[in-house]
C-alpha cells in the first residue's frame, strides 16, 4: 500500500531499501576483512575475487548507497533536532546535490586519487591521526 | 425484515452531541451513568461550524456588565423573549465562560492574560449605547474549540458514545419519559435506550431551506421526535437569516467579519446600511442587515443587479485578515474563489439559526402546554429547545453561549432528577413499535421504482420554503406554503427509496429526516401565516409595524394527524418593557 | 454546465464479495464541490451510495476520502481543480464499512488513549479564568485546529503496518495538550507517548503534512513530543 | 491489531540510532577514504595492516565496527517491529539479530586485533621504516 509519491515518502522507501543494503554488505565486508586474520595468502585470493570489474561496479553502487542513507541521515537529524520539520522537501533535495558532488569527489579519490595527488601508500598514512 | 432488536439501559442518555449535548453529558456523567447518541461523529456536530464567539460580560476588554448584555438580548429578541430565561443565561455566561477555559477551550488572551473579547453585531455597553467586546473568541473557530474540549472532557469522564445512532422515536410512557429508541447507521438494528432521563440536544431546523448555513445533518429530529409524541413546539416562525451567506452555497462568514470592520456595499459602490441603521451600521442585529441586503437585492442594487451584495474588507489590512479571520478566509479562497485581502465577497441573506423550537422551562424540562406543566424525564436544550431567549431574533454569539449554559444546566437538574429515582420504570411491551414500522415500511420500498423519490420532495421543500417563507413573509405566500407542505406530506406516503439494505444505509436515513422535515416545515409556514405583524426575523410585508397589544405571546402548535392546532403563552417580561426597536 | 466521470469505489459488506469500482457520468456546475458531485449522483442516479457529509465547508471532518489519489474533504475539493476522470475512494487504512465510509471507531480510541484533556493539578481559581500570554497562547497555533478527520493517520505507512500505532491525529492532540502552558499531564501521557505505539514508531515520513486538509503539521508535533520526552528520559 | 502500551517503546533504540547515525558519518567517511582505495585491485595485504598496526587505527576501526553493527541492527529490528505481526516471531527475530550483532562484533574484533606485525613481505619495506 502506498499514498504519494514525494519527497518524504520517497527518502524514507529509499532509506529503508539503502539500509538493508549496507547491512547486507555490511555482514559480508565483515567476513571478507576476516580473512586478514589468515595471513596475506588467503586475503590476496579473496581480494582478487573481489577486485574484479564486477565487484568494482557494486562497490561504486555502494558508496552511492552510502552516501544515500548518510546523507538523508543527517536530513532525520536535522528534521528531529534542528528546523527541517518545516522544510523537510528543500533539505532533502539540498543534501541530495551535496550527496552527488560528494559522490564524485569519494568516487575520484577512492579510484585514482585527486587534484593530481596520486595513490600512494603514504597518502594513506597522512590521513592516519 | 431481518434486523435485531438491543436494549441497553442507562441513567441519562443524550441525544446529540453538539455543545449542549456534550455539557450535559458531562455534568451527568461525573456520577451517574451517560450515554450519547449522535448521528454524527461527537465532533462531526454542527457546534464546530460555529466562528465568531461566544458572548459573556467579562469585562475583560472594557466595563461590561451583565444586565448590559441582559438588555442587548432582550432587545434583539425584539422582546419576544422570556427575561426569566434571558437574565439566567447572561448571569450564567460569566461562570460557564470561566468553567470553558478551566476544561482547556484555547481562547485567543489579552496582554495581561486574560479571555480576549471582541465587539460582535447587536452588543453594546450602557444600555445600547456604545460599542461593546463581549465575544470571547478562539480566532474564528470558536465552536470548534468548544465543541472539541466538551467532548474531550465527556471521554474523560467515560461517556458511553453511541456514534451514528439515529433516534426514530420517545418512549413515553403514562406520560413520563422512559427512552428513546434508535437505528444503528453503521450496523443497522434497532437499539432501545431505556434511561430515566432522556435529553435531546439535536440542533436546529434550517435545513429547510434551500440556501442554508446549516449542516446536512441539521435535520431538526429531536422536533419531529417530541410533536410526534403529542406535545407543542414553540415559535417555530422565527428563524433567522444571516446576513453574509457565501453566495449561492449559503455557508457562513463569520458576523467576526463585520466584527472586526466589514463593509457591507451594493452595485453601487455604497454602504447601504447607512440608510437602515445609521448608528450601528453593519454592526446592528442579523434580522436587520440581512433586510436591509434584501430590500438592495429586491430593489435592484444587487452585485450586477444578481442576488448578491459584497461584503469588503479589504481596508483590513492583510495582517488583520489572517489573523483574526483566518477560516473566513480561507472558505471564501476554497469555494469562489476569491481572497478577501484583494477583492470584496458575494454573499445573500442565508437560513441561519432557528429561534423556535421545543418548548421547555428554566430547568430545561420539556413542557406539554402552555402552562408549566412539564413531562417528566425529559429534557432539551440547545438550538433545538426554546427556552426563549433568542425571542425573535438571536444576538450573535449567543447561540453557542445558550448551548453552553442551558445544555450545562440541563445535566445538573438531570442528575439532581435521576439521584431521586433509583430505580428504571418498567418499559412499555410495544416501546419499539412505531420505530420498527417506519424502518420496515421505508426498507420494503427499496426498489420499488413507482414511489416518489424522496429528492423530488425535499427539493421543492427547500425552493419553496426559500421562496415563500423567508427574509419577507406575506400572507398570500405563507398560504401557498401551507398548502405545498400538506401536498408534501401526502405524498412523502408514497416515498420510495432505493437502498433496501440494513447496513450504513444512508438513503434510508435521508427519507426518514425528510419525513421529519416535512411535519415542521408545515409547522413553520402555518405559525407563520397566523403571526400577522414585524418582529425580530418574521416579518410581514403585509403587517407592518410590532404589534405587542395583540402579539406578544409565544406561538405553541401541536400536530394532529394533518392538523396543525396553534395556542398562545404569555411572555415573561422582568426588567425591561418594550419598547422601539432601532439601531 | 459540463459533464464529468466519476469513478466510485464501492463496496457493500452485504451483498459484494469484493469490492469493485463504479463510473458515473454526470452534470456538474462549475462553483461544484467534489461533495456536490456525490450528492447529484446519490439523489439522482444511486441512492445505494454511502458516504459521510455533514458541514458542508470543511470544519466537521466528515467528509475526508481519497479523490485522485490524495486525502481530501470532499466538501471542500473543488471539481474544476481536478483535471479527466475523477476516482473517489474511501480512506486507507481504515476498514471500510461501505462505499466510502470507513470504521474509524479505532482511531478514536486510539485518542482516547492520549488522554486529550488539559490536565492540571492545581484548583482553577474561582470566578476568573486561568491566565495565559498571547505567546503562550500561540504555541497552540496548528494544534487545535484539527478537525479529527483521519486523513493523516490514513495516509500514514508507520500507522498501516501497525494499526496500535497512534498515528499523527492521536498524537497532534497530544502535542496540543502537552504545548498549552496550562496543562501539567506529561508525566500521565508519557507511559503511552514512549511506548511501542507512541512516538517512536513514526518514521517522519511526511505523508500526514501531505495528506492533511487544514495544512496543519502533525509530524512537527511528533518531532516536539519526542523532544520532550526525551528530556524527560535522559 | 497489536497490543497497546506495554513495555517500554523504544527511546534508546531512537536516540541511539540517530547518535551512531551522526558519529558514523566522519568515522564512515575517514574508513571509506582510507580503506577503500580500489583503484590497485584493492588494498594490499601489507597495506591493510601498515594501517592497522597503529592502535589509533585499531580503535577507530572497532568504533566504526561497534557503531556500524548497532546501526545496521537496530535498523533492521526496527524493519521487525513494523512489518512482522507476531510478537512471538517478533520477538525471535529480535534474539536473533542481537546474536548475530554479537557474533560480527567478536569477528570483527579478532580480525582487527589479530594483527599485530606490519606486513613485512612485498611493498611494505618501501613505506615504513
Amino acid at each position: 500500500m502506498m499514498y504519494r509519491w514525494h519527497a518524504g515518502y520517497v527518502a524514507w522507501l529509499m532509506n529503508r531499501i539503502s539500509g538493508v543494503l549496507i547491512t547486507f554488505y555490511l555482514v559480508l565486508h565483515i567476513w571478507v576483512i576476516h580473512h586478514l586474520s589468515h595471513g596475506p595468502e588467503t586475503y590476496k585470493k579473496v581480494m582478487d575475487i573481489l577486485s574484479s570489474k564486477i565487484f568494482m561496479f557494486f562497490e561504486l553502487a555502494l558508496i552511492g548507497v552510502v552516501l544515500y542513507h548518510m546523507m538523508n541521515g543527517i536530513r532525520i537529524i536535522l528534521v528531529d533536532f534542528g528546523n527541517a520539520v518545516w522544510s523537510h522537501k528543500t533539505v532533502f533535495w539540498v543534501l541530495m546535490a551535496i550527496g552527488i558532488v560528494l559522490y564524485v569527489i569519494c568516487v575520484w579519490e577512492l579510484a585514482g586519487g585527486f587534484l593530481g595527488l596520486i595513490h600512494h601508500e603514504a597518502s594513506a598514512m597522512q590521513i592516519a591521526p | 425484515m431481518k434486523f435485531e432488536l438491543t436494549y441497553h439501559k442507562h441513567d441519562v442518555v443524550v441525544v446529540g452531541a453538539g455543545i449542549a449535548g456534550l455539557y450535559a453529558a458531562l455534568k451527568t456523567s461525573a456520577k451517574v451513568d451517560t450515554a450519547v447518541l449522535s448521528k454524527v461523529y461527537p465532533t462531526r456536530s454542527h457546534s464546530g461550524a460555529a466562528q465568531g464567539g461566544c458572548a459573556a460580560s467579562l469585562g475583560n476588554m472594557m466595563e461590561d456588565h451583565w444586565e448590559w448584555h441582559m438588555y442587548d438580548t432582550v432587545r434583539g429578541s425584539d422582546f419576544l423573549g422570556d427575561q426569566d430565561a434571558q437574565e439566567l443565561l447572561v448571569r450564567e455566561a460569566v461562570p460557564v465562560m470561566y468553567e470553558m477555559e478551566h476544561l482547556g477551550v484555547p481562547f485567543d488572551r489579552t496582554e495581561q492574560g486574560r479571555i480576549a473579547q471582541r465587539p460582535f453585531g447587536g452588543h453594546f455597553g450602557n444600555f445600547g449605547k456604545s460599542p461593546m467586546m463581549r465575544s470571547c473568541y478562539a480566532a474564528d473557530r470558536t465552536g470548534h474549540a468548544q465543541l472539541h474540549c466538551l467532548y474531550e472532557q465527556c471521554v474523560k469522564n467515560e461517556v458511553r458514545f453511541y456514534n451514528e445512532f439515529y433516534a426514530l422515536t420517545l418512549i413515553i410512557k403514562d406520560g413520563v419519559c422512559q427512552g428513546v429508541v434508535a437505528w444503528d447507521v453503521n450496523g443497522g438494528g434497532l437499539h432501545v435506550f431505556h434511561a430515566k432521563a432522556v435529553h435531546l440536544a439535536t440542533g436546529g431546523y434550517g435545513r429547510c431551506w434551500k440556501i442554508t448555513s446549516n449542516s446536512m445533518a441539521n435535520t431538526g429530529d429531536g422536533l419531529s421526535l417530541v410533536m410526534r409524541q403529542g406535545l407543542p413546539l414553540e415559535d417555530m416562525e422565527f428563524v433567522q437569516f444571516h446576513p453574509t451567506g457565501v453566495w449561492k452555497h449559503g455557508m457562513l462568514i463569520s458576523e467576526a467579519a463585520r466584527g472586526e470592520g466589514g463593509y457591507l456595499i451594493n452595485d453601487k459602490g455604497e454602504r447601504f446600511m447607512e440608510n437602515y441603521a445609521k448608528a450601528k451600521m453593519e454592526l446592528a442585529p442579523r434580522d436587520v442587515v440581512s433586510r436591509a441586503e434584501q430590500t438592495e437585492i429586491n430593489e435592484g442594487r444587487g452585485i450586477k443587479g444578481q442576488d448578491c451584495v459584497h461584503i469588503d474588507l479589504r481596508h483590513l489590512g492583510k495582517e488583520k485578515i489572517i489573523t483574526r479571520l483566518p477560516q473566513v478566509r480561507e472558505l471564501a479562497l476554497k469555494f469562489v474563489g476569491l481572497d478577501m485581502i484583494d477583492s470584496p465577497i458575494p454573499i445573500q441573506p442565508t437560513a441561519h439559526y432557528s429561534m423556535g423550537g421545543i418548548p421547555v422551562n428554566l430547568d430545561t424540562q420539556v413542557l406539554r402546554d402552555t402552562g408549566k406543566t412539564a413531562v417528566p424525564g425529559l429534557y432539551a436544550s440547545g438550538e433545538c429547545a426554546c427556552v426563549s431567549v433568542h425571542g425573535a431574533n438571536r444576538l450573535g454569539t449567543n447561540s453557542t453561549l445558550e448551548c453552553a449554559v442551558y445544555g450545562r444546566i440541563g445535566g445538573i437538574k438531570m442528575l439532581d432528577y435521576v439521584c431521586k429515582h433509583p430505580g428504571h420504570d418498567d418499559l412499555p411491551e410495544d416501546a419499539a413499535e412505531m420505530a420498527r414500522e417506519e424502518i420496515e415500511h421505508l426498507l420494503s420500498t427499496a426498489g420499488t421504482k413507482s414511489g416518489v423519490r424522496p429528492v423530488e420532495l425535499r427539493d421543492r421543500m427547500q425552493e419553496t420554503m426559500s421562496e415563500n417563507v423567508a427574509v419577507f413573509r406575506q400572507a398570500e405566500d405563507l398560504k401557498k406554503q401551507v398548502g405545498i407542505c400538506q401536498d408534501l406530506r401526502q405524498e412523502y406516503k408514497k416515498v420510495a427509496i432505493d437502498d433496501g439494505g440494513i447496513k450504513a444505509n444512508t438513503d434510508l436515513i435521508e427519507a426518514i429526516e425528510l419525513g421529519h422535515m416535512l411535519d415542521y416545515a408545515y409547522m413553520i409556514a402555518q405559525c407563520a401565516l397566523e403571526r400577522p405583524e414585524c418582529r425580530g426575523a418574521h416579518w410581514r410585508t403585509d403587517h407592518p409595524g410590532r404589534n405587542d397589544k395583540k402579539w406578544l405571546k409565544h406561538t405553541l402548535a401541536w400536530l394532529h394527524g394533518d392538523e396543525i392546532r396553534i395556542e398562545y403563552k404569555p411572555v415573561v417580561i422582568t426588567r425591561f418593557q418594550p419598547e422601539e426597536r432601532k439601531y | 454546465m459540463m459533464e464529468r466521470i466519476f469513478r466510485i469505489f464501492r463496496f457493500n459488506p452485504e451483498t459484494d464479495k469484493e469490492p469493485y469500482y463504479d463510473t458515473f457520468t454526470i452534470e456538474v456546475q462549475d462553483t461544484w464541490t467534489i461533495l456536490d458531485g456525490l450528492n447529484a449522483i446519490k439523489w439522482h442516479h444511486d441512492g445505494t451510495l454511502s458516504y459521510r457529509r455533514s458541514c458542508r465547508h470543511g470544519i466537521c471532518g466528515s467528509c475526508a476520502m481519497m479523490i485522485n489519489g490524495k486525502n481530501d474533504l470532499a466538501c471542500e475539493k473543488q471539481i474544476s481543480s481536478v483535471k479527466g476522470e475523477i476516482t473517489v475512494e474511501p480512506l486507507k487504512g481504515f476498514p471500510v464499512t461501505r462505499d466510502l465510509m470507513v470504521d474509524q471507531t479505532h482511531f478514536f480510541e486510539g485518542l482516547r488513549l492520549v488522554k486529550p484533556w488539559l490536565i492540571n493539578h492545581t484548583a482553577p481559581p474561582t470566578d476568573k479564568e486561568r491566565l495565559q500570554t498571547p505567546e503562550d497562547r500561540k504555541l497552540l497555533d496548528g494544534t487545535w485546529e484539527c478537525i479529527l478527520c483521519g486523513a493523516c493517520t490514513s495516509s500514514c505507512p508507520a500507522f498501516w503496518d501497525n494499526d496500535s500505532f497512534l498515528g499523527p491525529a492521536a498524537l497532534l492532540k497530544a502535542y496540543r495538550y502537552i504545548c498549552d502552558t496550562r496543562d501539567e499531564g506529561l508525566d500521565e501521557r508519557i507511559g503511552i507517548l514512549d511506548s511501542k505505539v507512541g512516538v517512536w514508531r513514526c518514521h517522519t515520513i511526511f505523508n500526514c503534512v501531505e495528506a492533511c486538509p487544514k495544512d496543519l503539521n502533525p509530524t512537527n508535533a511528533i518531532v516536539q513530543l519526542r523532544r520532550r520526552l526525551i528530556q524527560e528520559k535522559l | 491489531m497489536r497490543d497497546r502500551g506495554i513495555g517500554s517503546g523504544g527511546v534508546m533504540g531512537w536516540f541511539f540510532q540517530r547518535l551512531t547515525g551522526i558519529v558514523l558519518v566522519p568515522v564512515l567517511l575517514v574508513h571509506l577514504l582510507t580503506m577503500h582505495r580500489y583503484h590497485d585491485h584493492g588494498l594490499a595485504w601489507e597495506q591493510v595492516t601498515n594501517l592497522m598496526i597503529n592502535p589509533y587505527w585499531k580503535a577507530l576501526e572497532i568504533t566504526f565496527l561497534v557503531l556500524a553493527l548497532y546501526h545496521a541492527f537496530n535498523g533492521l529490528y526496527a524493519l521487525f517491529q513494523d512489518y512482522v505481526k507476531s510478537s512471538g516471531v517478533r520477538l525471535v527475530l529480535f534474539s536473533l539479530t542481537v546474536l548475530g550483532g554479537l557474533v560480527l562484533f567478536i569477528v570483527g574484533v579478532v580480525t582487527v586485533l589479530s594483527i599485530q606485525s606490519p606486513g613485512l613481505v612485498g611493498t611494505a619495506g618501501k613505506v615504513l621504516p
